[in-house]
């Protein structure tokens, strides 16, 4: 079982990348549950999104000990850092995240909205970037199902620059 | 069956309405229940069938009675705050016998409270919401995938037995994605309302057949006849009779306590031997099935009953599972509502409620604490 | 025209006391219907709580006697469901405009095809007398025992201002012009809306001594002014009087047809 | 010969608004104050009888 | 005390309010209850008192929740319809702690049912009629006299705990007159809810005392804050704390709890030696206690205990007098509502429920035909 | 004016998304009141639920957040409880005219001395976008995917259809004309309504491709008219534009001080 | 104990007349409770008025078993006749109840409505009328505490006319 | 110098409305889209920034 969590602010695409990584994780056979917590009814603002993929049916739908912690902003990774189990591991955006938290847990600071925004012309691809990473962080999904998921849920015309941003995260971390 | 997908709960409900033929939905958004009223939105069109956004929950309730009154199947959705607007419409879906479907996906409460925290408050308010007293069936699913198969169960009372069913959702059951795998169109076999088979001038709308269920027919196919929610006779008018008074009550119970085995759904598991008994529903069973198989590998024997309908309450399944047990745990995301039931059946001194009230999910761990305490572990 | 195939002879004599203007109007509605030639199979009646709304009950039609203010709430659903049923409401001023007003200027809003006939006898009859918001300034009532001091809905004006295609306004006493309007609206496609002012002797009558029905139905005869008269008045001859016949009729787009047009775009694209 | 104004004693409730607006007057109360027709003849048939009654009482027969 | 006088139950309500010192009236007319608004619109002027009819039952309850804010003791009253509009903002009395009194004259129900029937159908809905969780007082009398003082009861409750109270009468006691002998006013003495002593600086609306019930200045007097119906700290501004709202929720049941003793009335006859109690409460405890006195003189050894504290539940006065008791019988006119909680102290097997849901007064020879059956004469 | 002063610094920074009308709206009714010189102490804002209704909580008045569209209901029991408090209300376009339109109409019919803020941004933002009452028709919304066929209201029509005796319009780009209409309105002694045109851009303005805050606050300047200037425009000159500025005012007896007379009518002659 | 039934159509006042019958027993010092029965919710139509009048409290507010059954429609006559107990006795309006039901109770027929109108020149009167003829018949309350309270239920300016209906009906049993 | 345009970053959403809208231009975008001042004289104190700030974040001080 991986747990995983994924922390910013509303608007960065973050429940997004929560589904799509959930769905990335069902093309490939496995289990899979996406949940998130809301803010004041259902507008903006800060959120979270946690994924759980395993090989069996799951029970407990929430993150209890995350593997992963995504932070795309100082707020979440604040927030959420204390969800991350024992020798999980931090990725956290360069730009967003100045201060991270005292720990012995592996850390993993790369540009992700700075990759977005030069390569890719817009912040938006931010998430779809750090699914690349992910992806070949931890290796729970493979590529074929990742880009799959993408796909089908990105704006139609944004198809090759999503490829593009999923690419773009894997070198990251590659 | 359907490739898996990965699915949300409110989005499963909808879209097992519409595969149970629901064709009207009327609605007022609230969190957590409004993706319902959003897919509905959607989908309707693309199957001829009708949306519409009322000014309010009564006008919802209402607008979904007249769409069955004229012959469809009807679904609306809404959470604490709508939920008990609805109740005096509610109520008359239940003396009128009026199919429908209303699904009530709960919220931290009472009030406002936390609009996008889970909690299962609107239990007793089930039973008991609306003035007067009635049958009630509400169902509770605890996974996506129960979501749907609930859902179309719920069409299938609601047709079978002529009222209003609850379905009860929770922010945790009903935001949540997660694998399903759900039937096709054609594995579906839904129930549509009896039809009269006596012509017009012999018809009375109100004459049950033997499973004390009336046949009816839709506004408009050749049967007039009356509706009201005053109590009434077999011939739909209003009656100051106190026998068809209480006959009528009677028969608003009876409909469903004769079919009570039918309509009972429920699982279990490891319950043949357990000394210790978890009852769980919705969410919180989702907890409870993690803690007792935990529990389990620590060598403590324990069962779950998953209740999936929670009324009318099961208090024969009850019963039979928890004859031997020592203890009755019980956890659930209010101040206890639930476990009152349990207690009736398996009295006072057996039972231990779990009850978590701050708007959160409730934690494996607390369970397992419990079942280690009454274990002594 | 025969009156008895419209009505449920089993559930007559009906329960309104001597004078009561419900009866009349109940009359005016099925010869209206009559006039219209609709299918009473394809006809339904909905109506709220209220002494106007047993009505429904003494009609052979599909009827539905509601919940206190919500008869457009289940005519919207009846009709949205299949619009090619006749819907038409009756709902008391109380009814219509206290605790349903809100799904009166909704269902105006949306200019669905119902045609609403609300009863204004400017008082809760059922309950017993207490003030409705069509009481007029000043009246009596069980709850407004030193006289009444809110201020009395125009209902014909917020069913104009509200979105309402076709207005106007009948007393119990020109019962044929209250049935040629209510024709007239069930011919309007859209939401229309006639108000019918009638009387209730027994108790807005008594508490506030306008003797026995009939001088009720003579002040009603009195104070009407037929709206191509009224042109012609000057405002001090029109004191006191209020304004019978067609008030408005603007068709405007419907809102069943509107949807059909939606379910015509969406099943024709396969979604958005 | 049929009778033109017919009266349903039974569904009248005797509130007097037949006999209180008949043109012709050829409508007087009984003791509860339900109509009887004193002088058909006179009928005029203008049915404002039939069309205020509240009690679906009373038919003429045009 | 006054003379003896023939009033009628809704009026010694509405006697008793102005007694204990309601200033506002909110309402929206319904049978049984009218007569509660009508006499409350004649008699607020003359002591400078506000009567409002409302547009409907929704807004009753937010107009006299808003007077209750301004200062004013608030009542209103309604039945069944009317009370199941009420429910979302009841919840909203209970979360933001505003005094009131909710009148709801039963009615044979659900829905529209039989307008002018008395029944005791609405006893679950009190308890649990909003969504989520809150603690619940609700008083039902037996008679005019106690209709007169377990309203002023329910006033001081309402000052004294910050929060609604629910009256239930039912048709019969509303309805009926009889002769009773009321108290002058000057023998009255009425709580008024208690006022802060630190300055507005310092205020914090939702800090509570020892009792558990924050002080309460009525808005104008030089505290401003702020009320919500969403979750809220000491300092009455929302709050999105579990932690908080765990706290908040625990004190709106235990601020009621830890008085239990002082809310719960009810009167025991016979009780002392009883092998059979009765349980009943408002109009059928009358029919109760004539078949207790006859049973009495045929020999057999039953008692009746009268509750007039519906909720709270009083499960240890129950417990206490039926501790020796071979039979607890529970006569009601519903389908079975109270008799839930009796059961839940009492065990099943013991507890004899008689239901009349026909819109009929409870006989005594109903019940004294049970008591036969079970004494075995 | 120093706007501090009348915040709660500890609840703020407030919760709405970048760009919101609410705070601009806010900040308004503040300076309004300033304007007016109440008395914070005797002052009392309520509102219902929705982003705007969670208003009051940053304002340092005697604050109420009642439920989803029962603002006017409870304002209603406070002025009439103590005629010496202001009463300001702030609801939504779905608060206030969705759910809590019957209550608006009845408010007005009362002609209570409530100064009523409608805070029009076309959609329901709490729960994410919508379609209201007054979303335009053939917008676009998430339960309206194919374009919203409902008719929207005019909110300032059916308030002076139900009796209010002042009506005003402004816009959340026309910050001063808010105040100066506000101010007005709380002066007027009855029931006022001024109606705010917002924006919200995360749902209304995205899902309708509307642009930034900045360019939906363009949208309003450039659509607004204000009343005076439209007199002297053609038909097709105010095709697509609407009105701001004081559209109805006619002071009518106002409903607590009738109260009040009947108070001192009852107690005087000592009953009916 | 003392069980009266009091039947007719609404607008006889006979639920007034029950009001006023238990606040004389009250006068008298006695025990009393007056209920009724109505049509649908408060609107006219067939009515009937119950009193107990005890010398103790009074239980059980419903009558089970009526003394004495007034009578003042045929409708009422017929419908409530049954509530008679063994020995009861029927007092019926000689005017509007034709049809006496087969019994071995005494039954009273007495000109009750023409009484009022010949005397008092309106139907209205009828019930005080039978209240000073039940009174009369069963000594229950005495013809001060009855007169007392009539007067004070009564409208201004009847005070006369109805103390002589009194009369009348004591006159009609007498 | 005192300032003139007192801009409060904590409670300032950056939505851009204030710098959109200054008929000077002299507000211009940190990197979060919160306004900096540049030439604080140009100010003409029209307040607009003030007055059309949805966040209580930025005073003109007159
Ligand atoms: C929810 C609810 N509230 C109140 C009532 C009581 N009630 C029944 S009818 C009525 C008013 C009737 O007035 P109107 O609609 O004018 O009809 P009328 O009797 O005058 O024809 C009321 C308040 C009810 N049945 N349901
Ligand atoms: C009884 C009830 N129904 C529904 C809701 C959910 N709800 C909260 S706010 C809202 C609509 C808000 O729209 P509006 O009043 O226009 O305010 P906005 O958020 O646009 O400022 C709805 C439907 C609720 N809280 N209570
Ligand atoms: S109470 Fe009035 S409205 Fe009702 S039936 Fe009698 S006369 Fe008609
Ligand atoms: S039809 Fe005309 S003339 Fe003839 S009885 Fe009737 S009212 Fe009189
Ligand atoms: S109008 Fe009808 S009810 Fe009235 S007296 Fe004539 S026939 Fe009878
Ligand atoms: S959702 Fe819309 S209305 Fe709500 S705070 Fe955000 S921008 Fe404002
Ligand atoms: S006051 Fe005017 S000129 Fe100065 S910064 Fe603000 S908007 Fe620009
Ligand atoms: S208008 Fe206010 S919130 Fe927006 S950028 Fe300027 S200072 Fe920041
Ligand atoms: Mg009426
Ligand atoms: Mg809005």
């Amino acid at each position: 079982m991986l747990q995983i969590g994924l922390g910013g602010t509303g608007g960065q695409g973050l429940i997004m990348a929560g589904i799509i990584l959930a769905e990335a994780a069902i093309f490939d056979g496995k289990y899979a549950i996406q949940s998130q917590s809301y803010g004041p009814e259902a507008r903006g603002g800060a959120s979270k999104a946690e994924v759980i993929i395993d090989d069996t049916v799951i029970d407990y739908p929430k993150v209890t000990e995350a593997d992963i912690l995504l932070a795309l902003s100082q707020d979440a990774c604040d927030k959420y850092f204390g969800i991350l189990k024992d020798g999980g591991t931090l990725i956290a955006d360069e730009m967003f995240v100045n201060r991270i938290p005292e720990t012995e847990n592996p850390v993993l600071v790369i540009p992700i909205t700075k990759t977005a925004i030069e390569q890719f012309g817009n912040a938006i691809f931010a998430s779809v970037v750090a699914l690349g990473a992910l992806m070949q962080y931890t290796g729970i999904v493979s590529k074929e199902a990742l880009l799959q998921a993408v796909l089908s849920r990105v704006p139609k015309g944004t198809e090759e620059k999503n490829r593009a941003a999923v690419e773009a995260g894997i070198a990251l971390v590659g | 069956m359907q490739k898996p997908r990965l699915v949300q709960g409110n989005q499963a409900v909808a879209e097992a309405a519409i595969a149970a033929g629901c064709r009207f939905f009327g609605g007022y958004p609230i969190t957590p229940s409004t993706e319902i009223a959003e897919f509905m939105a959607e989908q309707l069109p693309l199957v001829g069938g009708k949306f519409i956004q009322m000014e309010d929950e009564i006008a919802s309730m209402g607008s979904i009675l007249g769409a069955s009154l004229a012959g469809k199947k009807v679904l609306t959705a809404t959470s604490g705050p709508g939920f008990s607007l609805m109740q005096e419409l509610i109520g008359y879906a239940a003396m009128a016998e009026i199919p429908s479907v209303i699904a009530n996906v709960q919220r931290f409460g009472p009030s406002t409270g936390r609009p996008t925290s889970p909690a299962q408050g609107d239990v007793m308010q089930a039973r008991w919401g609306t003035h007067g007293d009635h049958g009630v069936i509400a169902l509770s699913p605890a996974s996506v995938e129960e979501c749907f198969n609930v859902t179309l169960k719920a069409f299938d009372f609601a047709e079978k037995f002529r009222m209003p069913i609850i379905l009860l959702l929770d922010e945790i059951i009903g935001h949540m994605r997660e694998r399903v795998e759900l039937p096709e169109q054609h594995e579906i076999v839904s129930v549509y309302r009896k039809q009269p088979i006596v012509p017009e001038d012999r018809f009375m709308p109100y004459q049950p057949d033997e499973d004390e269920v009336p046949p009816m027919p839709p506004f408009g196919a050749g049967y007039r006849y009356h509706v009201t929610g005053l109590s009434h006779g077999q011939n739909g008018l209003p009656s100051e009779s106190p026998e068809v008074a209480r006959k009528l009550l009677a028969r608003l119970h009876e409909k469903i306590s004769r079919s009570h085995d039918e309509i009972t759904l429920y699982e279990e598991y490891f319950t043949e031997d357990a000394e210790y008994v978890v009852v769980a529903y919705g969410g919180t069973a989702r907890s409870a099935i993690s803690a007792v198989k935990s529990a389990r590998k620590l060598g403590i024997n324990v069962g779950l009953l998953k209740l999936i309908t929670i009324w009318p309450f099961p208090y024969q399944v009850l019963e039979r599972c928890t004859r031997f047990a020592k203890k009755v745990i019980v956890p659930e995301l209010n101040y206890g509502q639930l476990v009152g039931e349990v207690i009736k059946t398996c009295g006072e001194s057996k039972v231990f409620p779990i009850n978590r009230f701050d708007g959160e999910i409730m934690s494996p761990e607390r369970i397992l604490v419990q079942l280690k305490a009454v274990a002594r572990r | 025209m025969d009156l008895e195939k419209y009505l449920r002879r089993t559930a007559l004599p009906h329960i309104w006391c001597p004078g009561c203007g419900n009866g009349i109007i109940a009359a005016a509605i099925c010869r209206a219907i009559d006039k219209k030639a609709l299918d009473p199979l394809k006809t339904v009646i909905v109506s709220g709580i209220g002494c106007s709304s047993r009505m429904v009950g003494y009609m052979n039609f599909n009827t539905v006697h509601t919940a206190h203010g919500r008869a457009l709430t289940f005519a919207t659903g009846i009709k949205l469901a299949n619009p090619e049923l006749n819907v038409i409401v009756v709902m008391g001023d109380g009814d219509g405009t206290a605790i349903g007003g809100n799904h009166f200027i909704h269902a105006a809003r949306r200019n669905i095809d119902l045609t609403v006939v609300v009863i204004n006898n400017n008082i809760y009859g059922m309950t017993g007398g207490q003030y409705s918001p069509t009481t007029p300034t000043g009246a009596k009532a069980t709850t407004a025992p030193y006289g009444n001091i809110e201020r009395d809905f125009d209902i014909a004006k917020l069913a104009i201002a509200s979105g309402s295609s076709y207005v106007a306004r009948a007393t119990a006493f020109h019962t044929v012009l209250a049935t040629d309007l209510i024709a007239k609206g069930i011919e309007n496609k859209g939401f229309s809306v006639v108000e019918v002012i009638s009387q209730c002797p027994i108790y807005y009558g008594r508490k506030n001594k306008l003797g026995s029905a009939s001088k009720m139905l003579e002040g009603q005869r009195d104070k009407a002014v037929m709206v191509n008269a009224a042109e012609k008045m000057t405002p001090e001859q029109l004191q006191g009087k209020f304004l019978i016949g067609e008030l408005f009729n603007d068709p405007a787009p419907e809102y069943t047809a509107e949807y059909q047009k939606i379910i015509d775009l969406a099943s024709g694209k396969g979604g958005k | 010969m049929d009778s033109v104004v017919i009266v349903n004693k039974r569904f009248c409730k005797g509130c007097g608004i037949c006999i209180h607006f008949c043109p012709q007057k050829i409508l007087v109360a009984d003791e509860l104050g339900k109509p009887d027709v004193i002088d058909q003849e006179k009928c005029i048939k203008c049915k404002q009888c039939e069309l205020r009654c509240p009690d679906f009482a009373i038919k003429v027969n045009a």
